[in-house]
């Protein structure tokens, strides 16, 4: 964990009301795919947490959807905005367990962690392939980079206007894949574990005052006992959580 | 050189900066931030007698200037923090600790405060009797002067390290409740709790607590806090931690003219882990430039312009 | 096209948007900033049976989110008010009008609320008997359940106009003082006045307010406004007018669904002239992107929310 | 009276922690000099007075010393910074009854105001005087543009460091003008009073709640009843004047 000063490369829109923001500054704190950072806005107390899509030694990269008043102030954000960040928040998706050919499902904002986690896993050698869920064909967003990374990609959007119609759970296959790795909505979380055949790692959300463990405001009940969804989370084992 | 120690009832602290109760959890997840020693001392999460889970999420909303939790007293128990918490956090830090102790009944407050009295590793104990989060007991004991005399009393009685009642914002007149802590032989107050408020989600047109509500904290407060250690220290002979919206060194010397002798810190180190290292790296210089030489000094001072 | 008019007692008003006695003097000023008929209704400075100068200088200070007054109910008195500010602000202004009263005694709060009741400009009688800056009076009355209760029914007596109790949020308990309002005979409630603050000026060591103590209000204290309102929905069936920081017409629909059938709008008017305009303006735009046809139908609706 | 956008032309030190700004927008509401403006600024709920030092169709000058967290916040705007003001605030000096040759006295940030005043002075033809007081000579700032009024400008320093030892009253003389303007701190708005021969207006400052005359934050007691600072002041004439 780390507090520094990043400052604004980039600030794009993706998909209506879906930016990638690509920051400079000191990544060091950053150990694992599925990590997040908190952000401090200027004029609200609160940071915001937002989930590493991507990093390097030197820049890291965030892909956010304008939901309230603290996003829409991101959104305006010119190349060169100085930000106060806090990285290396949470514990992220662990590697090791994914065997040969994990599954990667991301609905929505859910979908930027698995993009370093992708690539991660591929660096060692795995197999994964992806499905990404949209509500419609116009609201997608790094599917091009996903497929550039030359693994299998399913698209499912709600109304079928890309890919299969409905929802992740229905491109996701019955068998032959090792492990899982998620992370999106609640209710799409819940769906893929009444689906899914083998272990796996669920990424949640949820309302944080600090991000780094002092608070117990982000605390869950799991089946050994509390976990704080900033320290202990947002990554959980798919054995542990309590539905 | 600037003179920036205090003392609270005997507890010589090397400057007036704690962090609250609740935002420092039990001190040690600190030490990955910076050397914690530089604290004047440490209050420790809420302490009940059985270990708790606390509300339901979500716990956190935020408000303009501040913020809204009902974490509603997570912690492992008095059994726990004694034998497990206070030991690792006397590994990485070695000034005084504040044991905040909550309770559900009189009998609670009684078994928590003398555990946590008897630890080698506790300085002063500080009994909450105000966190608006928990539905039967908390909030009761400290809005009704009488309850918050018989804690004060039944505590005491157990403890042979110094009491300090932290007091609820949330009453008609704070002063007659501070005077039952005196009259019941507390040695000290810490003021003040949070107010209790809430927010309601547009979208779900439901509350976004959990909980309903929660306790406001942060710079919204402050001058509500102001307020209240100003009158207390009017009508009260007792040493008092003001707390409420402290971000700065300015805010630190604001709430001791006020009257504090000591202040803490809460939802500042939330959103900056650095808080009270900067406010207490900050102190001298300000301190300087207002002519201030003993910090002691300046407790009550605005009082004594007013008499002027 | 969506609608926003509510009824306060037979009072219909446009849309609940009022501006908050004391941010809006005698209304006609705002005029010169905008047409003032797109307001709900206008609540005036609040008016005592004496004219007043009121409190000292300073009589303003700066917070976090919010501001502290102790302006101490300066005001021409009622014979005035009624014979010159009101058909002054007729002449500029159609919609209906809120007389806010002041006392400091039940005999004043009975003469001035029967004066203001007898004007034919008035529409709704507001009984501030929460002002906390006057010292002798003001305060008690409106922490009180037992005064409240005797002023409501005093007023009743005299007014065949609603009367609406504006309270204080200084109460350990505001629905028991909500309670008394309702037993007392009141028509509805006007919630929350100011919280009691007061800031210190580092340089002169001294309190900010020549006053010492001041009113806080702005966004700071929003959450504390809407759970009081909550609180006060579930126990007492009167409407509410609920006002505390709010500064969109997010913050009207929050506090429409914990419980209010208008809000005022207070300090924001101080800082943007035209705060209420662009409220009322923004208002339509929100209420079709959340799906409200009909503003009447959120009124309390995060409480049947819980209930589902 | 009017709020709008203003936009930063230039915003320099002139003295230490006291700053000139240029600012460009719509400036019809300015009718006099001394009036002010209130200017919003981001993160403080409250918006900060300043006089109106000098005007023209497009452009005021602001001139304002560094006291606290908003005067600091001013001092680090850059050009190109857009700003939400309210113009054309309070009464300001009245130049009809200055006579031939008024004398204008100001103290620090006082000073400010009296320059427009005295270039309208001499624009009606009027031979306006001025003494200008500093607490030291590295504090000085407008002097050099109040003689390029071709006008006779009196200084005083605190320390003597620049013209006069001592304060503004030891360079009043003790007739020869025609009317006094002032504006400077309370103190010296009433050793100015004691010295003075002539009527006179007196610029006041107090703290402001809205600056427009709708929350009677300013109001000051005078002999011919209350007076809102923000709206009958902040200029008010000696002879009304409670001390
Ligand atoms: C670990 C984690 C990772 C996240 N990663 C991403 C991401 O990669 N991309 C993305 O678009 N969003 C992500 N989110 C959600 C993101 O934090 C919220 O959308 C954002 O905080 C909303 O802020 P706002 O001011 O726009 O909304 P507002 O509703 O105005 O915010 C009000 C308050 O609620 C909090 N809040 C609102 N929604 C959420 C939420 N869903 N989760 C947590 N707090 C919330 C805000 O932080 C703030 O404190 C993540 C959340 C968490 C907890
Ligand atoms: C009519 C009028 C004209 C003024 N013209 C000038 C000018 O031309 N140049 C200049 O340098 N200053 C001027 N001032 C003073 C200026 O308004 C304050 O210095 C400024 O508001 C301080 O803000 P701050 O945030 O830096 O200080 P802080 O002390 O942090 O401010 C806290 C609060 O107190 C208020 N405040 C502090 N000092 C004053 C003061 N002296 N008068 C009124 N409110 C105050 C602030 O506005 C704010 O609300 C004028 C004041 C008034 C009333
Ligand atoms: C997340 C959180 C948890 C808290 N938990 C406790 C607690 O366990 N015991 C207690 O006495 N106060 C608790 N408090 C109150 C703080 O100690 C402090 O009194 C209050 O927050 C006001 O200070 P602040 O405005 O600086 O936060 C908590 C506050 C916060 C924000
Ligand atoms: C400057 C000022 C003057 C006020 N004067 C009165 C008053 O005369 N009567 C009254 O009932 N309330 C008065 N109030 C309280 C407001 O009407 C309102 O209840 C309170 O400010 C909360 O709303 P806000 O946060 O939107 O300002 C005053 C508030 C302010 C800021
Ligand atoms: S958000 Fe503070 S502990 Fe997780
Ligand atoms: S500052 Fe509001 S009336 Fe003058």
């Amino acid at each position: 964990m780390k507090r520094g000063k990043f400052t604004v490369l980039q600030n794009k829109e993706l998909a209506p009301a879906t930016f990638r923001m690509v920051l400079a500054g000191d990544t060091e704190a950053i150990t694992a795919p599925g990590q997040f950072v908190n952000i401090a806005l200027t004029g609200k107390f609160l940071r915001r947490p937002i989930s590493v899509c991507d990093w390097n030694e030197a820049q890291l990269t965030l892909i956010y959807k304008v939901v309230g008043q603290g996003t829409a102030q991101m959104s305006q954000m010119v190349p060169g905005t100085e930000l106060d960040l806090l990285t290396g928040l949470g514990n992220g998706y662990d590697l090791e367990k994914s065997g040969d050919k994990p599954l990667l499902i991301g609905g929505g904002v859910g979908i930027p962690p698995l993009y370093a986690l992708a690539k991660k896993l591929i660096a060692q050698g795995k197999s994964p392939r992806a499905i990404l869920g949209f509500n419609r064909k116009e609201e997608q967003f790094l599917t091009a980079e996903f497929r550039a990374l030359g693994i299998a990609v399913s698209l499912t959007t709600v109304d079928g206007s890309l890919g299969i119609k409905g929802f992740v759970t229905d491109a996701m296959p019955q068998t032959g894949y090792t492990y899982l790795y998620t992370c999106g909505p609640a209710p799409m979380l819940r769906a893929i574990d009444e689906k899914a055949v083998t272990s796996g790692q669920f990424s949640f959300e949820e309302r944080m005052g600090c991000g780094f463990g002092a608070c117990m405001g982000c605390t869950c009940q799991t089946k050994y006992g509390s976990k704080r969804i900033c320290r202990e989370g947002p990554v959980l084992e798919r054995e542990e959580i309590l539905w | 050189m600037v003179k920036t120690a205090v003392t609270l009832s005997g507890v010589l602290l090397d400057n007036p900066v704690i962090p609250a109760s609740g935002t420092f959890g039990f001190g040690y997840e600190f030490a990955q931030w910076y050397d914690i020693n530089c604290l004047g001392a440490i209050s420790i999460k809420g302490t009940t007698r059985e270990p708790r889970f606390g509300n339901p999420a979500p716990r956190i909303a935020e408000t303009a200037g501040g913020m809204l939790n009902a974490v509603g007293l997570q912690n492992p128990g008095i059994d726990r923090v004694v034998a497990e918490e206070l030991p690792k956090l006397r590994e990485v830090y070695q000034k005084p600790i504040l044991a905040n102790i909550s309770g559900f009944s009189l009998d609670e407050y009684v078994t928590c405060c003398a555990k946590a009295d008897a630890s080698p590793y506790t300085d002063l104990i500080e009994v909450n009797v105000s966190c608006p989060n928990v539905h039967h007991g908390g909030m009761s004991f400290g809005t009704d002067p009488h309850m918050v005399y018989d804690v004060t009393r039944a505590v005491k009685e157990v403890c042979r390290k110094p009491v300090y009642m932290k007091l609820s914002p949330n009453v008609t007149d704070i002063v007659s409740i501070a005077q039952a802590c005196e009259k019941g032989g507390a040695d000290g107050l810490s003021l003040i709790n949070t107010l209790m408020g809430m927010r309601i989600d547009l979208k779900k047109r439901a509350p976004v607590l959990a909980n309903t509500t929660g306790g406001l904290s942060g710079p919204a407060v402050f001058p509500v806090a102001l307020r209240m250690v100003w009158q207390v220290y009017e009508a009260v002979h007792l040493p008092i931690i003001g707390m409420g919206g402290i971000q700065s060194a300015e805010d630190v010397l604001e709430m001791m003219l006020a009257g504090a002798t000591a202040v803490q810190v809460g939802a500042a180190n939330l959103v900056n882990p650095f808080a009270c290292q900067e406010i207490i790296d900050s102190l001298p210089g300000l301190m300087e430039r207002l002519g201030i030489q003993e910090i002691n000094e300046i407790i009550g001072g605005a009082h004594r312009w007013e008499k002027m």
